[in-house]
């Protein structure tokens, strides 16, 4: 199984019945593909919906209902529309329970950056910042490295897209928790050594319990 | 009363150095035939508010192509590489803000109000010559208001009056961004007699002009 | 999954010192059902938040009423004669706050800010102990957010989910009084299996329980 | 005529064509009654409407519909709801043209006092506070004097609904404009001297042309 389909469906375990989950765009949209068919979470998109469904047949594309990265999606049934002020209001006021990002690096105290390599590439926060300050869980869905550079870090280097905000990372070989702005080896790939991991790994974490990733085949 | 207006009609609103306002999040919502008269005007030195750079074909990425834009205030400018290399160029000045916070700066206009307390960008860039004002031990920046000269928004149904509902995600920045303008003008797929007043997203009060088009 | 309740389960929601909101303007809009429920359970030292004292038997009069309040922040008492006694004697504390400020400070609880800058109140008895803000070289008063423990709704229409819309003019403070509290409770006078999505008003993931009363 | 219904008839004129109009509980209603059949004002009303229509027949009365003073009310063709976050959105923003509120005092600063007697009526300021600050042009409509006290002060004693914010003063004798903090008499009743006039009134005003009110009876 490739990197981002390990990530994307342990993420989808930490997914609970009735939470209100953002999906960000890219990597992060995988996990809807993994969620449990027993429990109900609710999709948010940002650009002004709750119930996300399905991509639609090419025949059913409507040019008025995309996600928040501008593809066609459907609304399923109870979904409804909203502007950006309420979306924003709903994420910024704590009412997502998880919203999932990818990064450019995070840091063993939680800090996430994600939004611009200065003199290179300057797309924008979008709404990153709100969604990492204002849900309830952050998870940083990444590959463990980019370029063989590790992406977990011990301080970001790049700008910040929130402080010390981030609780849970995944990646392809390891879950880590950041408590108390500490980080934490939670759980290893069966086939990765918590040896690779450190090989791999800027950031310094604390090893206590490491279980096994599990169901991610 | 009509407040339908034509295409020469709305040409004479533009002028140079305007602040204008275009709804839309991905140019979905944005009223391209209003850019695209923006466009033909050639009005120059203009600034921007909108969610995003668009694409350089389509939405505001028109009027960056055409070098109308001094500054764009967005979110995000990723899916307009020409946005990118003009903004690298000194050729436009761009200021990107987190979108929650865009949308409330707006509001915040549009209600009277001279700004908010987000969390949003507290131990960020975004901080940067901002003010940061603790409440209950929590830090947070004060995002004053915004507003612009004209708004250009899409809407879906309008009564003759201007009373206003939008299509599913095509709602976004419309909305807010029609309470914040001097003069907003909308585009409407559709003209009915009546709206449901319970149904109705945007009171009449705040539209000024009408440009019906039918598949926008 | 039914977030329908009855009297029961509501009432074991309740202890003294929480504090309350409750919608409704003069009453309208008021859900009287759970007032009375409140009343039943007796419990006390309630912090009240609504527009306004009611009528001393009617909306959060009944509260008033029946000493179960120990403070009230609203923008009005004029039509309790009770309050106004029961405050002159010292055994009601009341906070006025203008009616817009209520309804940002209740709004910026519900989206996550800290506060807003308000020109109301500014140069009168309203601004005793805030920070002043000047943006722009206009004043403007702080005022910080709003929430509650628990929220009293009054809606038109439900889903199972709760997705709801409101009956006119009682609309007023519920929608927003729906985001600012850690449980929200609406009473709702028809249950239906579907809401078109471009009307629903509060989205589900605000309602906590419905309790069904037609005609309230 | 008496006097309340000289200073409604006189409020109505300052009504333009599409204006959207706010007016106070008691004496300011009355002013609905006198617009001009030829002219379009939108009514709003603070708990929720723009749209105001005429009091209900008795077996029509819908208990949620009611204006911000709580009585029976119907709304017109193209009106609509919202809810008060909105309401005062549209008061605060300056989208309301003018707004008619009663006073307790007035004075020649243009500051107004209606909302409290401390150790004798608190009532509290409803929407008032907002309406004043927000509304483009603020009319107060008030009877001259109150048990042989006049209304129209040199400085108000009462605590402020705000500060500096009023435009135009209209009573049953005369009719006052606030500009630069001074106050102007710009009218007078048919039947009431300017001595009767500054016998009444506390404020000094400024006398440069003084035209009568006119249409009034």
């Amino acid at each position: 199984m490739d990197a981002k389909t390990i990530i994307a469906k342990r993420v989808a375990q930490e997914l609970k019945h009735h939470n209100l989950v953002n999906l960000g765009i890219g990597l992060p949209t995988l996990v809807a593909n993994y969620i449990d068919p027993n429990i109900t979470v609710y999709l948010q998109s940002e650009n002004g919906l709750i119930g996300l469904g399905p991509t639609p047949h090419v025949s059913e594309v409507d040019k008025h209902l995309t996600n928040a990265g501008g593809q066609p999606v459907t609304l399923l049934p109870h979904g409804m529309y909203f502007d950006s002020v309420t979306s924003f209001g709903i994420i910024r006021g704590g009412h997502v329970d998880i919203t999932v990002l990818g990064a450019l690096e995070v840091d063993q105290e939680g800090s996430l950056a994600s939004w611009i390599i200065p003199q290179k590439l300057v797309p924008g926060m979008g709404g990153a910042m709100d969604l990492v300050v204002g849900a309830k869980k952050v998870i940083v869905a990444t590959t463990h490295t980019n370029k063989m550079q590790t992406k977990i870090k011990q301080k970001c280097s790049l700008p910040l897209t929130a402080y010390q905000e981030v609780n849970l990372i995944v990646t392809e070989m390891a879950v880590f928790e950041i408590k108390n702005k500490k980080l934490y080896l939670i759980e290893r790939h069966p086939d990765v050594s918590i040896e690779t991991i450190k090989a791999n790994t800027e950031a310094d974490f604390i090893i206590e319990e490491v279980r096994l990733m599990e169901d991610i085949s | 009363m009509s407040k339908t207006i034509d295409k020469l009609q709305f040409i004479q609103k533009l002028r140079d150095n305007l602040t204008i306002m275009v709804g839309g999040f991905m140019t979905v919502g944005t009223p391209e035939l209003l850019i695209d008269w923006v466009v033909e005007s050639n009005v120059k030195n203009l600034t921007i508010i909108c969610n995003d750079a668009g694409y350089p074909e389509h939405g505001v990425g028109k009027l960056i192509q055409n070098n109308q834009v001094k500054t764009l205030i967005a979110s995000h400018i990723g899916l307009n590489p020409v946005a990118g290399v003009k903004m690298s160029q000194g050729d436009l000045e761009v200021i990107l803000v987190p979108q929650g916070t865009l949308a409330e700066q707006i509001r915040a206009f549009g209600a009277g109000l001279g700004g908010i307390l987000t969390p949003t960008g507290v131990n960020t860039v975004v901080e940067k010559e901002k003010q940061i004002i603790t409440v209950n031990n929590t830090p947070y920046l004060l995002e004053t208001s915004l507003g612009a000269d004209l708004a250009l928004i899409l809407a879906h149904q309008s009564d003759r009056l201007g009373n206003l509902t939008y299509d599913k995600t095509a709602r976004n920045f419309n909305p807010v961004m029609a309470t914040a303008a001097t003069t907003v003008v909308a585009v409407v797929t559709t003209m009915v007699d009546f709206i449901d007043p319970e149904i109705i997203v945007t009171p009449h009060i705040f539209i000024d002009d009408i440009v019906i088009k039918a598949g926008d």
